[in-house]
């Protein structure tokens, strides 16, 4: 569904992302991992069109969406969230999700019907995803005064909004407590049930381990490894990774 | 010498710790590991005065410095290398290091010009390009020059947050050696890392930070380097 | 009375362009252009009645339509900057827009006069509302008319979705380009839209003084425009109407009576109220109380 | 000499006084720039404190007939204090993340100083005194005007001084540090605030050394300066590059020496549209400015 | 809501007019109006004092004779316009909603214009609903403006017929000077209108040859390359139309670049303190024609009063002391009843009292009056001798 090939960044003089190559299959639940500093976030960057391409390419169902502006990479089926939650304080829980339903409903209505539209267009499924997300008794509140998991929940919903194929979840269990990340797992799961194809990028082992079904690790930005979960636990290339070398 | 009690800061958005109790020993290397988003940096900052904890206390040397700010913490003697050692890009390294003498400045110029060139004596990788911009130089170099700069405050204790971060092996090995012989100046200091082998080869003592609290205390040699870092990073065992 | 509609006409005049400026503040843009296109749709609208003889409504909705067009245009290398760079660059095509009313001479013969724009002599005898016996209250009203039709449907639009999205984008750009947004729409149709509202503020003014000069178009004017919206809070068009109360009503008309104080309280108040209300003097708090008040639920 | 010799020294002559005018701009824009460099935020009240210390300094003139040397003095300690004052009034206390506060404040700023000028002088123009304003250095076919040249002088001096203070001082230090990591420049000890009020002050008795020169050019001083001069000292900063005092410098003597070159070419009507235009050219080719770089910090 | 209700009453009261004064004490109120700010507060300054000062003048001598045969003082309001347009719009409709009789003001031409457009145009003509206030000016000085409205009319000096003796006068003291050449303040509506319609024509009219024109703007700062046009020009006469700042700014460029000259003329508004304040040295021997100066006791007399209330009588401001005089003898004259139901009604007679004028006295002797409600003012020539204001010639004597 997602292929990157051969995907670089350069940043000056430090290779970011490099010759990164890996597919991601329809349906899949994809866990990308790595020390930090290996290049995780910049290759969601790049599939999302935060910054620009140094070579290589992102084809997404067939097309060519390398450098595509962010806007165009949603409306071809990608959703993603943030390491570090981006979402609009000022507005209320309800509008967050409003404003990311707009791209869907561009496909469905045009841009008039769907700039003109009024607040009951979408509603409906807002409030499937608020209930999804467990924030259906906070709808007006605003996203700035919710709790932080609510606000991880509502980031992923907003996520939603927009209909994507395909999720990219950016270490979305980060500060997170047991609990909270066992919940997630649920969620995640649940999304995949639903047909939803996830790209997850986290730290939170218990989380990777348990609900993906391959994983790819980063260093350096470079692929050293990719495999099922047990695989990977006991790669000894990823030990080194995250050990460092014992006797250098 | 310094001393966490029940610290709660929130970072943004997010309460990155939630109630956190450490303390570092004089004289010895204390390590916190634990993964991303556990709160390490979270943790230094609020001790180095750059955050304000919403509850808790910190206390250096039996003072109470909680709610100092980072300019007063530096006074007190202790010192925080960043994390991305936030070297100041346009400037020397000269100029990075008079820089880190700036409270020193004012009052003896000429000890802290001598420890200048103490400084670059130490640090030979430094003297090599000390008139170049600390923006062109490698990740080893820039990691060198955090640290030499947190060093020209002249403290008593010195926090390193990820110093390995980013860097080949053989650099992070070099970094390593430089926290041991700090040590063995009698430098306390506190690290966070990733590198859990590395820092596990020098630390006396190390806490496991997860997701805002503590999940572990102890000595090295409690757990096994294999079971610390199942913990720590890829998850409990058979998770 | 006289005095009270006058008064009404010239809060309505800086309503207009206080919101011109507040639409494109939602998206986080600091415009320092509006002064530009209050001045074309002043002297557009002014050259439709006076020579061409245009009844006033279709003059002033030509002269918006051009200065949204004009606004338009101006949108798209805007994008590309922002912060100071977008403030220094509207500020300076809004002095250029002066500048070239500033060399613009059209003059037609009316009567034993000459009308018409006149470069740096300024554009005289835009009499269309005394001369059609329009009285001061005719006028407040008509201006008023169009002030609450503006503050209507841009309430609306506060609103409706298309205000949450200005509202991302203002916030966070990479957020909204993540969800979705096209930031060149969005940023694009704000500065149209804010176009075409100073454009309709301009061809008021323009009838409201019956002579408009380039002078009257200047930082100064631009300066104003973004005041409003600050000091009156982003969270509603409530805030920029109070704020115009605030600087065209209290700063100026009520402080009148101190004589020589006025001028410098006038630049005191303002520091002082940036000091003790940073958010604006009509705040999302002020809001929700002014909602209460009337009895609705927080929604 | 004939007429076509003139046609062509004429607008070399013109290029070049622009240029020693353009050292005034120059002021101005490293003042905005470094004010933007350390806080990232804009003071609109900068000229007018500018101006504003040049009328300062007249007290000295008028009073104490003091040489004119004294009375530039006078005005930079004077724009210092005033910009000390525009710190605390607009900067201070306005909360970091309400940029639009702080720069509504410092609008509110220009127009009170302006307005204090206005209250004190009536709104008169008032002499203001020059060095060597009586001289002219004749360079056949070009001369050179004394007070000019004399600007000229000083405002490299005064940048020199600045750059001396930047880069040779523990002052300069906390300054650039500030500007360029503010977290670890607080690590350092280095106390943000106090740096920050410094900023204004240093920029401060820079412009009041603009100010004074702009006094001394004309040989008269008016309210009306603080407008333009702002729009021009802002423009000189996005074509110098956000934040780049080499930039600035350059900058503002070509601003000044372009401006002239049109005025000579397009007449004066039209002189600012050019210089609007060459701010736009650059805007579009070269958004980062002559020495700016694209910033990657976040 | 009760706060708002509070706050919003507060402001009423704040804003409103003064309402009538009571019947016992009537006075006769003129309302003055300028700038008090800005960098042309010191016009408004003088006008306030020389005003206040023929008032005082007026009622030590007992003040103004009504329709009745009853005398009332005269009493002088003066208010800030800034001089910005709508606050002149604004000023003004609040004194029409008020019981002054008449205005007098404003201090600039940009307000002027377009409070001579608020004003009804022709008089008692139904379908225009333009304010019915009658406005003496004695500042704004562009131009042709009294014409916009038949409720407008100024005591200003006539420049283009002013100009026009100027030039025939230096024609018969300067035989040997053949050209002229101008200095323009391009972006101020005045300077710009003077030069153009004014100068350059009559001097054209009088048979010299105009060599073009250097032009500037109301805050350049820089004037070397105009000042070398100027020079390259080598005009025998040099005619600068600009205010006092720039005007001063340019005087002191030519003085550097030596420009040379036979005759420098200058603008009226220029004949004030500002340009010998700004630079006495540079402006010796600039020949202005103005409508004052101290040259007759009672002149003198003026300018003394206003001093006193810490005023300078200039050809403007001592337009204001003729105008009060003038009004005096108008409103005497028309009888009018300055009750607090009577306003409009004086209003209305002051305007034709005004409008029938032929000839009133001037400080200079006697002034025509146009039917555009224009002053045909007598004058002098005068020029900066040793830092002050001297009369060169009188063209009336």
């Amino acid at each position: 569904m997602l292929e990157l090939h051969s995907l670089s960044k350069h940043f000056g003089g430090v290779r970011a992302v490099d010759d990164l190559s890996l597919t991601v299959n329809q349906g899949e639940i994809f866990g990308l991992i790595g020390p930090n500093g290996s290049g995780k976030s910049t290759t969601v960057n790049l599939i999302c069109g935060v910054f620009p391409t140094t070579s290589g390419a992102v084809v997404f169902e067939g097309q060519d969406i390398t450098d595509a502006a962010s806007h165009r990479v949603v409306a071809a089926g990608i959703g993603r969230t943030f390491q570090n939650i981006r979402l609009f304080g000022d507005l209320t829980v309800w509008q967050n999700l409003w404003v990311a339903q707009n791209s869907v409903e561009e496909r469905e209505t045009g841009w008039f019907a769907r700039w003109l539209g009024g607040q009951r267009r979408g509603r409906d499924y807002a409030g499937e995803l608020l209930k999804f997300a467990g924030l259906a008794d906070r709808a007006n509140e605003l996203a700035r005064n919710l709790a932080f998991g609510e606000q991880r929940r509502l980031e992923m919903a907003r996520a939603l909004a927009a209909r994507p194929k395909l999720l990219l979840l950016d270490e979305p269990a980060a500060g997170m407590n047991a609990e909270e990340v066992g919940q997630l797992a649920t969620r995640i799961r649940a999304l995949r049930e639903h047909g939803m194809t996830i790209l997850l990028v986290e730290h939170v082992m218990e989380l990777v381990m348990g609900v993906t079904d391959r994983i790819a690790v980063l260093n350096f930005g470079q692929k050293i490894a990719e495999g099922a979960p047990a695989e990977i636990q006991s790669d000894p290339a990823v030990r080194t990774a995250y050990l460092g070398t014992a006797d250098a | 010498m310094l001393e966490v009690q029940g610290l709660v800061t929130n970072y943004g958005m997010i309460e990155a710790l939630k109630g956190v109790d450490i303390s570092a020993a004089e004289g010895r290397i204390t390590c916190v590991l634990g993964p991303n988003g556990a709160g390490k940096t979270t943790l230094l900052m609020t001790i180095a005065g750059l955050l304000r904890p919403r509850r808790g206390s910190v206390t250096f040397e039996g003072r109470d410095i909680t709610a100092a700010s980072s300019a007063a913490v530096v006074h007190q003697g202790l010192a925080l290398v960043p994390e991305n050692r936030l070297v100041f890009p346009d400037m020397t390294v000269r100029e990075n290091l008079v820089a880190g003498a700036y409270t020193r400045l004012a009052r003896n110029r000429g000890e802290a010009m001598a420890d200048l060139d103490r400084m670059l004596e130490r640090f030979p990788v430094l003297n090599a390009r000390v008139n170049a911009n600390a923006g062109t130089l490698s990740g080893g170099e820039q990691q060198m020059l955090a640290v030499a700069r947190a060093l020209m405050t002249k403290p008593r204790c010195l926090l390193m947050d990820e110093p390995s971060l980013g860097l080949a092996p053989l650099i992070v090995a070099e970094v390593f050696n430089i926290i041991r012989e700090l040590n063995e100046d009698g430098v306390t200091i506190l690290l966070v890392e990733q590198n859990a082998h590395m820092a596990l080869t020098v630390a006396h003592h190390f806490f496991l930070l997860d997701q805002g609290l503590v999940a572990f205390d102890g000595d090295p040699g409690a757990m096994a380097e294999d079971e610390v870092i199942q913990r720590a990073y890829l998850g409990s065992a058979g998770g | 009375m006289d005095f009270y509609y006058g008064m009404a006409q010239l809060i309505g005049v800086h309503t207009l362009l206080g919101l011109s400026a507040y639409v494109v503040l939602l998206t986080g843009q600091v415009s320092m252009a509006q002064a530009g296109f209050f001045a074309i749709g002043a002297y557009l609208a002014g050259m439709l009645t006076v020579l061409a003889g245009w009844h006033i409504v279709p003059a002033m909705l030509l002269a918006a339509v051009a200065s949204a067009f004009v606004a338009t245009v101006v949108g798209f290398p805007a994008l590309r900057v922002k912060g100071l760079m977008l403030v220094v660059a509207t500020l300076a095509f809004g002095e250029a827009v002066r500048i070239f009313w500033f060399n613009f001479d059209y003059q037609i013969a009316k009567g034993n006069i000459q009308v018409g724009p006149l470069g740096g002599e300024g554009f005289k005898q835009i009499r269309y509302f005394p001369e059609n016996g329009w009285s001061t209250a005719d006028v407040a009203l008509f201006i008023w008319a169009w002030v609450i039709a503006a503050m209507v449907a841009l309430w609306w639009l506060d609103r409706s979705r298309v205000g949450s999205v200005l509202r991302a984008v203002g916030e966070d750009e990479l957020a909204a380009q993540s969800v979705g947004i096209n930031l060149t729409a969005v940023k694009v149709s704000a500065m149209t839209i804010g176009g075409f509202i100073a454009g309709l503020g301009g061809a008021i003014y323009a009838h409201y003084t019956t002579h408009i000069e380039h002078l009257n178009f200047g930082v100064i004017l631009a300066t104003f425009a973004i005041a409003y919206p600050i000091l009156g809070g982003l969270s509603s068009v409530i805030g920029v109407l109070i704020a115009v109360i605030f600087i065209q009503g209290f700063l100026v008309e009520v402080l009148r009576f101190m004589g020589d104080w006025r001028n410098l309280l006038f630049g005191a108040l303002i520091v002082l109220a940036m000091n003790v209300r940073p958010d604006g003097l009509f705040d999302a708090r002020a809001m929700r109380t002014l909602r209460r008040l009337f009895g609705a639920r927080d929604a | 000499m004939s007429d076509f010799w003139w046609d062509v020294i004429d607008p070399i002559q013109s290029v070049l006084d622009g240029v020693m005018f353009g050292s005034i701009y120059a002021l101005i824009g490293i003042g905005f720039t470094l004010i933007f460099g350390v806080m990232h935020k804009i003071n609109l009240a900068y000229a007018a404190a500018s101006i504003g210390g040049a009328y300062a300094s007249l007290a000295a003139f008028q009073l104490l007939s003091a040489p004119a040397l004294v009375v530039f003095l006078c005005a930079a300690v004077a724009s210092g204090v005033i910009g000390y004052a525009v710190y605390i009034c607009c900067f201070r206390f306005i909360p970091e993340h309400l940029p639009l506060a702080t720069l509504m404040a410092s609008v509110g700023m220009l127009i009170l100083i302006d307005e204090v000028v206005v209250h004190a002088t009536a709104g008169m123009p008032e002499p203001y005194p020059a060095m060597f304003d009586d001289v002219m250095i004749d360079l056949e076919p070009f001369w050179v005007r004394g007070d000019l040249l004399m600007i000229f002088v000083l405002s490299v001096i005064a940048m020199m001084i600045l750059l001396y203070i930047l880069y040779r001082t523990r002052l300069g230090i906390a300054t650039r540090a500030v500007a360029q990591q503010p977290a670890a420049a607080q690590l350092c000890g280095i106390g943000q605030q106090n740096t920050n009020a410094v900023t204004f002050i240093i920029t401060g008795a820079l412009g009041g050394l603009a100010g004074a020169m702009v006094g001394a050019s004309v040989g008269i001083l008016s309210p009306l300066l603080a407008l333009p001069l702002t729009v021009k000292g802002l423009i000189v900063t996005v074509i110098g590059g956000l934040g780049s005092i080499p930039g600035a410098i350059v900058a503002g003597l070509l601003v000044g020496g372009f401006e002239n070159v049109f005025q000579y070419f397009r007449g004066v009507t039209e002189r600012d549209i050019y210089v609007m235009l060459l701010l736009f050219v650059f805007l579009t080719f070269r958004p980062q400015g002559l020495f700016g770089r694209m910033s990657t910090r976040d | 809501m009760k706060r708002l209700l509070t706050i919003a009453a507060a402001l009423g009261v704040a804003m409103s007019v003064g309402t009538a004064a009571d019947a016992a004490d009537r006075t006769v109120k003129i309302a003055g109006f300028g700038a008090m700010s800005g960098v042309v507060r010191s016009f408004g300054i003088n006008t306030q004092a020389v005003m206040q000062a023929a008032a005082k003048a007026i009622n030590e001598a007992g003040g103004v004779k009504l329709a009745d045969g009853s005398m009332a003082p005269m009493e002088v309001t003066f208010d800030d316009d800034r001089c910005n347009a709508e606050e002149g719009i604004s000023v003004v409709r609040r004194l029409a909603s008020g019981d002054a009789v008449v205005g007098v003001g404003p201090t600039c031409s940009n307000v002027a214009e377009p409070l001579f457009g608020i004003l009804q145009a022709k008089a008692g003509d139904e379908g225009d609903s333009g304010l019915q206030f009658p406005i003496f000016t004695d500042t704004a000085i562009k131009g042709g403006l009294a014409k916009i409205s038949e409720w407008a009319f100024r005591n200003v000096p006539n420049e283009s017929q002013m100009y026009k003796s100027l030039f025939e006068w230096l024609a018969s003291q300067h035989p040997d000077a053949k050209s002229v050449y101008g200095g323009v303040e391009e972006d101020f509506a005045h300077s710009r209108f003077t030069w153009y319609k004014v100068m350059k024509t009559r001097s054209a009219d009088v048979g010299y040859e105009v060599k073009g024109e250097s032009k500037w703007l109301l805050n350049d700062t820089n004037f070397t390359t105009q000042v070398r046009e100027m020079k390259r020009a080598g005009a025998d006469i040099i005619a600068i139309s600009a205010h006092p700042f720039t005007t001063c700014g340019v005087l002191k460029e030519m003085a550097r670049q030596r420009v040379k000259y036979k005759v420098l003329v200058g603008l009226t508004s220029s004949s004030s303190l500002e340009t010998l304040n700004g630079c006495a040295k540079q402006a010796e021997g600039i020949i202005i024609p103005t409508s004052f100066a101290p040259v007759n006791p009672e002149a003198v007399a003026a300018a003394d009063a206003a001093a006193a209330l810490g005023g300078s009588a200039d050809l403007h401001s001592a337009a204001a002391w003729e105008i009060m005089m003038i009004l005096k003898d108008v409103i005497e004259a028309a009888g009018i009843q300055a009750t607090a139901d009577s306003v409009q009604a004086d209003r209305m007679a002051i305007r034709d009292g005004l409008a029938n004028l032929k000839t009133t006295k001037g400080l200079l002797g006697e002034i025509q009056r146009t039917d555009e409600g224009e002053a045909v003012k007598p004058y002098v020539y005068v020029h900066a001798d040793d830092g002050s204001w001297a009369v060169l010639h009188d063209p009336n004597a």
